[in-house]
């Protein structure tokens, strides 16, 4: 029993002294990539198939959220981090030591319980909904049915861009909360009365999106802009993170990654489009 | 109060000074001297919570570090008694046999053999040759032999007894203490455990804790006669329970109280 | 007769109860096996996982759950054992005791999330180990070491203390009456003790999501060098385990089969803690009958 | 025979093994130790930090209810309220079960019928969080909204959850408190002409009430930290809780739900860690009542 013991506790020593040692040799070589868990997928798509072609490269991504994506880079513990909101609309980031490069953008609808029977609402509307001025559906033509408003986790991306195009100054009505696409499209799926909001690839047949002012939430009205509600997905690096953080990123935002991976994912290309945006929402042509 | 310990003039095995023994607030033995002589069986009898078996465990310092044990035990000239000595050669030297029936939870050889191999003995011709002399010296050997690699806890309780005395015999201990060994054992048990003991006396010096006084009187040399924590009465088994010389050891043995 | 009356009554009761608590259970795991066996196949436990089409697989999912438990077990079981004969054999009884005791209950009562985070901040970050087996395995030790050193104290303690006199009195140390006898004589209660641990392991998924992370990156099986970062033996890389891809799948999930994988993965964690529970069980007694009687 | 002298003086084997034996274990302890003591010493600072650093008052983290870091907003009431409410409901629900259980399992059917609910209670420990969260959804919910009305989340539901989650804690350590009664109490009993009954209600519960209370106590440790079954099924509104059927938020479903957003070091992520804290003090809290448990149990 005793022999097992010590086998064990050598063995974990020699654990940690192996792994201490794996990590200084294979540092060069190693990319880590923590944030965004809504980038998370194409990251990871886009890294296995880069490390395909470049054996000798291995890069790691993780999830954890904006918050952490851009604590990380900022303080050099990663070599990116990814966030679905600017560095500088995060308090705390300091975004001049950052670099941005947005890889993809993202359209984001208001999503309801398909038995409400609403699927059009003005941009006002929205609004007086996600401030808790409209609590009834009847008011803006649906059944009679209260309703319930979903949020987004407070900091979430996604609910900063949502907040920042439909609320502008003003505060959301104190809500539920859910913390990812899969489970606010789920529970809008089963509530009655419920509406929330998800990015474009998280819309299914049981849940309904809905348009704004008529104007129908699809890739083409992203593009021009009709479509107000969107937001790019940024992989953020200190200044001058290396050769090989360039490559990756000049990869990623290449013709063929945007072309095939970023829309098999439901993103929408950098290439396609006509506006850009700023931290400030500030779109110019 | 009044005592009465004889000279016994032979050979001694061990014997104690003043020993005293102390749990926390409670002193359990009061100023005990005695004398144990070689090859010979000594009886400590007196009622339960006499201080009888407190006294008989720190012969071979089985009290842990919470008992305070105080005064002399001389065995081979060494007070054996003090922090410096070695308690594991101590033990090793007199060996011990409890109560209820203790036999490890191994086969019947690895009970025998367990404590030889973690002192070193890894010759099996060795290790064969102990289990077999000390269960014979057991008495057990002829019940067993056929089935060594059986569970000890699968042998009656008087069985597992005997495996107990020829586990500590294989050690070749100079002194056994044995703590009542047949208070947990029929009757039938009982006279093959005593028959044991009167056999080993002619290698083993043993001092036996026990409140049964027939046993006493059947087995032992000595008697000694505790009471409330002292020694009341030591001298040769035949005068302590024919003459004894103390009043209260003549109730005891008359029944009149304990 | 009132007095029987009552003791009918109370009896039907506690009858009731318990047959709520059974059937609760069965149409628990009734229901995740119905709606996740039929989702099983070769092909879904043998192919890495999708990111956006359907059919994807657990193979590595399955594979890192079972690694980070092995690994868990390597750390704190050496530790939880050596606690556990602390308190059982060594430990005065006093107030330092009594403190260690609080400390290890505390420990086991920490919230998974807040260890979680720790881990994260020290191990992932602070050691930059990044996220990678080893952190999660040294954060599971956290909610693992309580739960076994408990466990093998009071198995440890459940041994009779005849049998610590007997070794003792044979002049054996007492370290060697405690691993040569006393912790045989353990063992079925360890073990089983093991096993349960080793569910909550297996299905820890708030505290693994910031330390083991929730990634599987291509493995390759062949690879059995555990300095390369894609070798499957790699303790730094990161690895998502079957309870955090369900939770995973469920949060962020874009493949369109999401409940096909959540299911199936639901259930192959059903039977792989089924199976472990059993096989321990039946090892258990096997190892106690080994341990004391032949060889 | 002077050699054995010798030996009787010198130290041999066996003395260096125990202090060998004594190191190793030591060591260990000291080890969990260390881990505790680092734990609860980096929570602290962390959970502090919103106070020492950015300035809140510890008054209006527990007493006000506005929850919004980032607008300077630090009232955790709703959290503490909601975090107290599931886990007494889950206890309460939970307790009768267990003793059942454990009743069933030691007096009435101590041999076939204990060891099936024994594998029964070791499965429903193995069973993950995510999936009880999952199931909640899934089933509890739903049938919480058409029972009581509402959306279905909240308190109620959460407590559902619980109740199952944490009915292996009380009911396994019920059982240990049990067991622990002499069995002579129950001959003594038996003997004077009692029911079954008058002797587990008079008798062996009356005994094992402290061993029972202790069970109780874990569990709700148990469930007061438990986090993602109870993050899907509660709503996760940082409000406070109407009544049983109202969204809320518990301090734990928070803190998942928050902590992947904020940046370090900045408020919002403090006021988090300040979360942890409250969870780490009531996870001492119920230790203590533990141990107050016991110690009133033994001096009756």
């Amino acid at each position: 029993m005793k022999r097992s013991i010590t086998i064990a506790l050598s063995l974990l020593t020699l654990l940690i002294i192996v792994t201490g040692c794996g990590n200084k040799q294979s540092q060069s070589k190693k990319m880590t990539i923590v944030g965004s868990t809504a980038l998370q997928p194409l990251v990871e798509q886009v890294a296995s198939e880069y490390s395909e072609k470049n054996q000798d490269i291995s890069i790691t991504v993780q999830g954890g959220g904006s918050g952490t994506g851009l604590s990380q880079v900022q303080t050099g513990a990663v070599l990116i981090g990814n966030s679905d909101v600017f560095a500088s609309q995060a308090d705390g980031i300091d975004a001049d030591k950052l670099v941005d490069h947005e890889v993809a953008v993202v359209g984001i609808v208001p999503v309801v319980n398909p038995k409400i029977g609403v699927k059009n609402l003005t941009m006002q509307q929205l609004q007086d909904i996600f401030t808790g001025k409209i609590t009834n559906w009847k008011s803006v033509g649906g059944k009679n049915e209260e309703i319930i408003v979903i949020n987004r986790a407070q900091g979430s991306g996604t609910r900063i861009t949502f907040e920042q195009s439909v609320l502008g100054k003003k505060t959301a009505v104190k809500s539920q909360e859910q913390d990812s696409n899969g489970t606010v499209q789920q529970i809008v799926g089963s509530t009655p009365g419920a509406i929330s909001y998800v990015s474009f690839s998280y819309v299914n047949n049981k849940i309904q999106p809905l348009s704004i002012d008529g104007v129908k939430p699809n890739v083409t009205n992203v593009t021009t802009n009709a479509w107000k509600i969107w937001s790019y997905e940024h992989m953020y690096t200190r200044k001058n993170p290396g050769t090989e953080v360039d490559k990756f990123l000049k990869y990623i935002q290449s013709h063929e990654v945007q072309s095939k991976l970023v829309k098999q994912l439901g993103y929408i290309s950098i290439h396609d489009m006509k506006v850009s945006k700023d931290a400030n929402n500030h779109v110019s042509k | 109060m009044d005592t009465f310990i004889a000279p016994t003039n032979l050979e001694l095995a061990i014997e104690t000074k003043n020993l005293e023994v102390i749990y926390g607030d409670n002193q359990a033995v009061f100023d005990s001297s005695l004398e144990f002589p070689r090859h010979k069986i000594t009886a400590i009898i007196g009622a339960s919570g006499s201080g009888k078996s407190t006294y008989l465990r720190s012969l071979n310092r089985m009290h842990d570090k919470s008992v305070t044990v105080n005064g002399q035990i001389i065995y081979r000239s060494v007070d054996i008694n003090q922090p410096k000595i070695n308690e594991y050669e101590v033990r090793k030297q007199i060996g011990m046999v409890f109560q209820r029936p203790n036999p490890f939870a191994k086969s019947i050889r690895n009970n025998i053999t367990f404590a030889l191999k973690k002192n070193g003995i890894t010759d099996s011709r060795v290790l064969e040759e102990r289990i077999e002399t000390s269960l014979k010296e057991a008495a057990l050997w002829d019940e067993v032999k056929d089935d060594l690699d059986k569970s000890a806890l699968e042998l009656s309780g008087g069985q597992q007894q005997r495996l107990c005395i020829a586990r500590s015999l294989s050690l070749r201990p100079d002194i056994l203490l044995m703590d009542e060994p047949a208070s947990a054992l029929d009757p039938i048990s009982t006279e093959k455990v005593e028959a044991t003991m009167r056999k080993l006396r002619k290698d083993y010096t043993i001092i036996i804790v026990t409140h049964n006084m027939q046993q006493a009187s059947r087995v032992s040399d000595y008697t000694a006669f505790f009471h409330q924590g002292r020694v009341i009465e030591f001298n040769r088994t035949q005068d302590v329970f024919q003459t004894p010389h103390v009043k209260m050891t003549e109730d005891y043995i008359s029944g009149n109280f304990g | 007769m009132n007095a029987k009356r009552s003791d009918h009554l109370a009896t039907g009761l506690i009858y009731t109860f318990v047959a709520i608590v059974v059937l609760i259970l069965f149409g628990l795991i009734g229901y995740i096996l119905v709606s996740g066996v039929p989702h099983l196949s070769w092909h879904f436990l043998t192919t890495p996982s999708k990111a956006f089409a359907a059919g994807g697989g657990i193979r590595d999912q399955l594979f890192n759950s079972l690694y980070l438990l092995i690994l868990t077990l390597i750390i704190s079981f050496p530790i939880a054992l050596g606690a556990g004969i602390y308190l059982a054999e060594y430990a005065p009884d006093n107030w330092v005791t009594s403190v260690m005791r609080t400390a290890i209950e505390v420990l086991s009562s920490l919230p998974s999330v807040v260890v979680g985070l720790f881990g994260y901040l020290l191990f992932v970050i602070q050691f930059q180990m990044g996220f990678s087996i080893l952190a999660g395995a040294i954060a599971l030790t956290f909610f693992n070491l309580p739960l076994l050193t408990r466990n093998i104290e009071t198995s440890l303690s459940a041994v009779p203390n005849l049998q610590r006199e007997a070794g003792i009195a044979l002049g054996l140390s007492s370290w060697k009456t405690t691993t040569g006898i006393i912790l045989p004589a353990a063992v079925p209660g360890i073990l089983t003790g093991v096993i349960l641990s080793a569910g909550r392991v297996f299905g820890e998924a708030a505290a693994l999501i910031y330390t083991a992370g929730q990634s599987a990156p291509v493995l390759n099986y062949g690879n059995w060098n555990a300095f390369d970062p894609n070798s499957f033996l790699n303790p730094l890389r990161p690895a998502e385990t079957l309870a955090v891809h369900i939770w995973k799948v469920n949060a962020e999930g874009i493949v369109p089969d999401i409940d096909a994988v959540s299911n199936g993965t639901a259930a192959v964690l059903i039977i792989v803690i089924l199976i472990f529970n059993i096989s321990a069980r039946m090892l258990g007694n096997r190892l106690y009958n080994k341990l004391t009687s032949s060889k | 025979m002077d050699e054995i002298k010798d030996r009787l003086l010198k130290p041999s084997k066996a003395t260096h093994e125990d202090q060998r034996g004594k190191f190793i274990s030591y060591l260990s302890i000291g080890l969990i130790a260390v881990l505790v003591i680092s734990i609860l010493v980096f929570i602290t600072i962390h959970g502090l930090a919103m106070f020492t650093q950015n300035g809140m008052k510890i008054s209006d983290f527990l007493f006000k209810t506005d929850w919004n870091p980032g607008k300077k907003l630090i009232g955790a009431l709703p959290m503490i309220v909601t975090s107290f409410g599931v886990t007494l409901l889950s206890a309460l629900i939970a307790t009768p079960f267990a003793i059942a259980v454990a009743l069933f399992m030691t007096e009435f059917a101590p041999k076939r019928g204990a060891k099936f609910l024994q594998v029964i209670i070791e499965l429903l420990v193995g069973i993950p969080s995510v999936i009880y969260g999952l199931i909640g959804l899934a089933i509890v919910v739903p049938a919480v909204r058409t029972i009581y009305g509402g959306t279905g989340f909240g308190i109620l539901a959460g407590a559902i959850v619980l109740f199952v989650m944490v009915l292996p804690t009380i009911t396994s350590l019920t059982v240990d408190s049990l067991k622990a009664v002499p069995r002579h109490y129950r001959q003594a009993s038996l003997a004077l002409g009692a029911t079954r009954w008058q002797t587990i209600y008079k008798v062996i519960l009356r005994a094992a009430t402290p061993g029972i209370l202790t069970a109780v106590v874990f569990g709700m440790a148990r469930a007061f930290g438990e986090a993602l079954a109870v993050q899907m099924v509660i709503g996760n509104a940082a409000m406070l809780p109407q009544n049983l059927t109202s969204p809320s938020a518990t301090l734990t479903s928070q803190l998942t739900m928050g902590i992947g957003n904020t940046i370090m070091g900045t408020l919002p992520n403090n006021a988090l860690w300040s979360l942890a804290l409250l969870l780490l003090i009531m996870s001492l809290v119920f230790n203590l009542v533990v141990k107050l448990i016991a110690r009133k149990g033994r001096i009756k």
